[in-house]
């Protein structure tokens, strides 16, 4: 057994780690929420990095390559999201010509999934939908709405003239859905993990009454349970990456999970960041709240968080019968 | 038992009621509207007369407070220098502080705000860094920062809990002033919470000078002076935190108009998470009426007054949540009352002593569980600081 | 606004505490489950007493008066409960000879919710349900059910033949649901206190690491958030005790809240008891696990928790719309 | 990454497998069964040949592990004496010691116990009391009493852990060990849980005498012997507190059984509950797979390997309390295993470490975090009692 990174996957994650940290932060998203600055890297310095499009066909990176990127993006609040180019590499798989598009950038993509707020339509050009069974494409106009995490590009989408790429799509349409959940549950994962950083570190350097606040059982055990989370969130991520790439059979169980895991993980995560840093840590300058917003966005993304716990317990019930 | 009100409060009720029902407070006119109400005897009802007030009882007080809530009026501007200030100049000022002071507070001819903590001095606020030095003169001069001071930007005057000698303990060494909050060197700069409001601010106070006369209470009793105001709160939120977060009713009211629109399992859902929330709201409210009941008889709120804050956060939030859950595909983006109500939620499980203050508080006052060795104990102010 | 309780309550109180402390206690529920011993006081000692049938006609006492004396039996897990008698003084108001036999001892009833075992079947003779809207009585088979906690008698009950002594019983019945649901509330609030108070003395006297375990936080911390749900509950209790007795139309919402609300922080109170308490907490001998015991039976009876939540949310909500 | 075995691997499990595919044990025979395994080589398949044992790796006694758990077959009745008792003679003892105990412990000649815990030395175990005292011959006497030991009632021998020194730091005054669970003077009673079942005892000594040649390390070094005891726990443990509880495929096939009997509301209820404690239970048995895959490469499990118990106290609980509450009108009364297991979790929150002590120790030397100051430091144990 070996349930675990390789030295390949930790280069990839200290690429993308540079990278990433250098052209996003939680002070471009917090500059994109506040006077609407561009979101950060943006499409066009995301495609060009490579990271987007690794599990494009001729990148030979799998799912948990991307899914190891996803979670430095998750760390930096980066935008827009991987899960859309995830997405679109599994719905226009076969496609080489709108492929190769994303990947010069000449083609701005985002997923439609329902009738609510769309992932990255801000900004984008092409859509991708399901309407009757079939994978469609189109332009479409997009209303952006007023942001909570700015970083996700939100707006509603009214499809223009489409045109029926794939007729019956449904299998691929849910295979897009699970593994964009799985790096949904990535870069939920950077986001918690780097939530519990800042706490820790904060922690062990606030004093009060003579001591470092992390001394205290209340803050310990707090940021304890915030750890175990975010550890069994990052094994069920993996897990999940894994199972797109190599068991499709797990892959339903493996995404729900994940998703459901990633969206409790990093919500615990960061209303734990903001009570450890006291006042400090609900002020618009500190960086917590950013993490915050996309925790209370991204659970209701690819279906919310309750639709995941019932998705797993059907699943569950259903393996078990 | 009963939830009536005694023939005294009653009749009281009933002349509170009849000024409110014709009163048509200006919403322009924050300062204004304090007077009219202090005029008519609803401003300091339980202060002595002496300082301005009404001599009456904290009961007659929050039947006041109770009209206001129920009409829907707006709260009183000079909140902090009625709840808090105003009691530490009537405990601890002098005879020319109290005349110069009292009255016009409570008239809001002049507006208060209470300085007390630092970037460095949250819950364990005595451990604060604002200096004040003795001139030669008598004087002091201050030079420091506070943060967390609600209404700066508008006050005239603040108290200011300062470190006047940190070579002793640091609870010794604290003195606490009346500061003029026009005075050359007070700066103020308004602080964004998490959802982009500005209730709050930075003040700074660079080589401030403050007369002697403006001190309150001895040199080195601040703690204790200050331990005034801290109660005085206390006794001013009554109602054991009730006043967190939306009201049930609210909630209640916006998620039965969601709930058509959901699927009959996320309705079924929803009843869980609604009826949890609103029962422990319930179970504050009423525990509200059982202090409310003690101050009726004219006893002080304890310590258990705190324990309503502990489980109004935790319910606050979960209604919240309820709350935005119920908006379906709308609740992945701004614009929404509940959405804000939700970024404000954080900041109450901290403001007003975190929670984890409030336990130990409770745990060790109220159930008499023994406190924890205290490290920093009979260590001066200058070495715990390093 | 007095919102406490009065002299008169507090005597009562105490009385009720000299009575059951001296004829019931955690032993006596421990020998029940143990050796089959009798339930302590038992149905003879406490009709005897005068507490159980304090809600009668001509005892001028009122539904508070027992909540007051059902804390008091919930802390030494006194059985039968007085929900059965609170019920039944509801159901048999103007039956004066049913109501009297009751009293005198020479009639055992329980009353009869749905098709699961019934509270306070052990040792009933006469047996009161409601059939297609009419309040009936009769006799019963009763089979009593390996315990969970043996104090609450809980049985089968397959009745015999039957008589009609309320024709259009709906309301009535629900009223004797709604007092009952409050009483049971009251002996979980007994019981919930208990368990505090038994999780601070040992808390303040047990020693870990040079100081004792109620000094650290992390114990500090669990016995305060039960503290503050026991007040809160008592505040429950209280309030739909008065309002059963003087507001008929808060009674529904008020009723419910407490239910549920017992049920919740009677496990609550009873999970960290046995936390706090250690390796002892979770023996045979410990009083705690009898406690427990009571919390995971009482939780369903009357309408589970679950239910009590609903119709809390359904209330409010009528209200609010 | 991959979930394959290494083909050693692989090819260890094929002859694991084929072994005990054919094995029928004899359930009133668990130390014949145990001398079996042992004679095929699958017991003490990490421990050095000299001990005993097969000289493997860690690994492989794990793919033993998993197949046994696979095919449902008895676990070992000396587990006890292979995860904690050998492996401190195995460090700690004497050659004669080692040669007299070890393969007969492998063996399941021996049954052994571990002798640590006391009334008033749970979580703070190095404040115990039971007294060894030297005796002019050389040999010790022992008086005490030991408790939640299990399998005492059947072991031949146990490792005890004694304060010879009260005169020093608690921790430094201790010393281990093996006792002649036989001699005269030792007592051993059962002690029944809250659930009614008796598996852990009380153990009494009454003036035992014990052979100085039975010491395992030096007199006054015991703690540093037990602290090798409690990591080979944690080494024989491994998968990270996944075994808590009921398997969570149990509890969904249990609910899958009964939820056509619930209402709709109910059904959609007890999906969400299952759900939360199934992605609980998912996640720790995946992150235990990161620990078993760190030992495949032969690393040691570290501190965060305690992480899988917290949370799974807390998931076996909620998927517990799921399995009673879909009984229905049943879950009022006993009778069915869910309520029993249901008695048994909340000792599981305590057995083997308190959660608030696993809070601790990942706090503090996973995350880095500081230690509380330690009110016993210095202070010897005859002055710690008072």
């Amino acid at each position: 057994m070996n349930f675990d990174l390789d030295t390949e996957h930790l280069d990839l994650a200290a690429a993308a780690r540079e990278f990433l940290s250098a052209s996003a932060s939680p002070a471009a998203a917090r500059a994109a929420l506040d006077g609407g600055a561009a979101v950060r890297p943006g499409r066009e310095e995301l495609v060009k990095s490579g990271f987007a499009t690794i599990t494009w066909p001729d990148s030979g990176g799998s799912v948990l390559h991307l899914a190891v990127v996803a979670e430095q993006a998750g760390r930096v609040l980066a935008g827009p999201s991987l899960v859309t180019y995830a997405r679109a590499a599994v719905l226009l798989d076969g496609d080489e010509e709108r492929l190769a598009g994303i990947a010069d950038g000449s083609l701005a993509v985002a997923v439609v999934d329902d009738d609510g707020p769309v992932l990255d339509a801000a900004g984008a050009t092409t859509f991708l939908a399901l309407r009757d069974g079939a994978l469609v494409c189109g332009p479409g106009e997009v209303t952006v709405r007023a942001p909570i995490d700015a970083t996700r590009g939100l707006g509603d989408v009214a499809l223009g003239e489409t045109t029926v790429l794939v007729p019956d799509a449904a299998a691929r349409w849910r295979r897009a859905d699970r593994v964009g959940r799985t790096i949904l549950a990535a870069e939920g994962l950077g986001a918690a993990a780097c939530l519990l950083d800042m706490g820790v570190a904060y922690a062990g350097q606030r004093q009060a009454f003579g001591r470092a606040i992390g001394s205290y059982q209340a803050v310990k055990h707090m940021l304890v349970d915030v750890y175990v989370e975010v550890e069994q969130l990052r094994s069920l991520v993996w897990w999940a990456a894994w199972a797109a790439d190599h068991a499709p059979g797990e892959l339903p169980l493996a995404a729900a999970a994940a998703k459901a895991a990633a969206a409790t993980t990093l919500e615990h995560a960061a209303e734990t960041a903001i009570q450890v840093h006291g006042g400090a840590g609900f002020t618009w300058e500190h960086d917590a709240h950013l993490y915050w917003r996309r925790a209370k966005v991204d659970r209701f993304l690819l279906g919310d968080d309750t639709a995941a716990f019932d998705e797993v317990a059907r699943l569950a019930m259903g393996a078990a019968s | 038992m009963d939830f009536d009100d005694t023939p005294d409060e009653a009749a009281w009720r009933t002349r509170v009621r009849a000024f409110l029902e014709q009163s048509r407070p200006d919403p322009d006119d924050p300062r204004g509207w304090q007077a009219a109400l202090y005029e008519a005897g609803f401003v300091g009802v339980a202060w002595p007369v002496e300082a301005g007030g009404r001599g009456g009882t904290l009961m007659q007080q929050a039947i006041v407070d109770q009209e206001m809530a129920r009409l829907g009026l707006p709260a009183l501007i000079n909140l902090i220098g009625i709840g808090m200030c105003g009691p530490t100049v009537i405990m601890h000022g002098s005879a020319d502080q109290k005349s110069r002071y009292l009255q016009r507070l409570l008239r809001a001819d002049d507006l208060w705000c209470q300085l007390f903590s630092e970037p460095e001095a949250g819950s364990d606020l005595a451990a604060l860094r604002t200096r004040a030095v003795r001139e030669p003169g008598g004087g002091w001069r201050i030079t420091g920062q506070k943060v967390w001071t609600t209404l700066a930007h508008l006050a005239d005057y603040g108290i200011l809990l300062t470190r006047t000698d940190p070579g002793v303990p640091k609870h010794r060494g604290l003195t606490m002033f009346v500061v003029d909050m026009s005075a050359p060197g007070v700066t103020v700069r308004p602080l964004r919470q998490m959802n982009g409001d500005a209730h709050f601010n930075e003040v700074f106070f660079d080589d401030v000078a403050i007369p002697d006369s403006e001190r309150l209470g001895e040199p080195g009793d601040g703690w204790r002076v200050a331990l005034t105001t801290l109660m005085s709160e206390r006794l001013s939120l009554g109602g054991g935190g009730t006043g967190i977060g939306p009201k049930p009713e609210a909630v209640a009211r916006h998620v039965a108009a969601h709930l058509g629109a959901l699927s009959a399992d996320r309705q079924a859902l929803a009843r869980q998470q609604l009826g949890r929330g609103y029962v422990a709201a319930l179970g504050a409210r009423y525990t509200g009426y059982r202090q409310l009941s003690r101050i009726s008889r004219g006893e002080l709120p304890g310590p258990e007054a705190s324990a309503g804050k502990l489980s109004g956060t935790r319910s606050a939030r979960d209604l919240t949540d309820l709350a935005v859950r119920v908006l379906g595909e709308d609740a992945r983006v701004a614009g929404d009352i509940w959405q804000n109500a939700q970024a404000v939620l954080p900041g109450m499980a901290i403001a007003g002593g975190s929670d984890q203050v409030l336990r130990n508080i409770i745990g060790e006052r109220v159930l008499g569980l023994p406190a924890e060795p205290r490290a920093d104990k009979g260590v001066t102010f200058r070495e715990s600081i390093g």
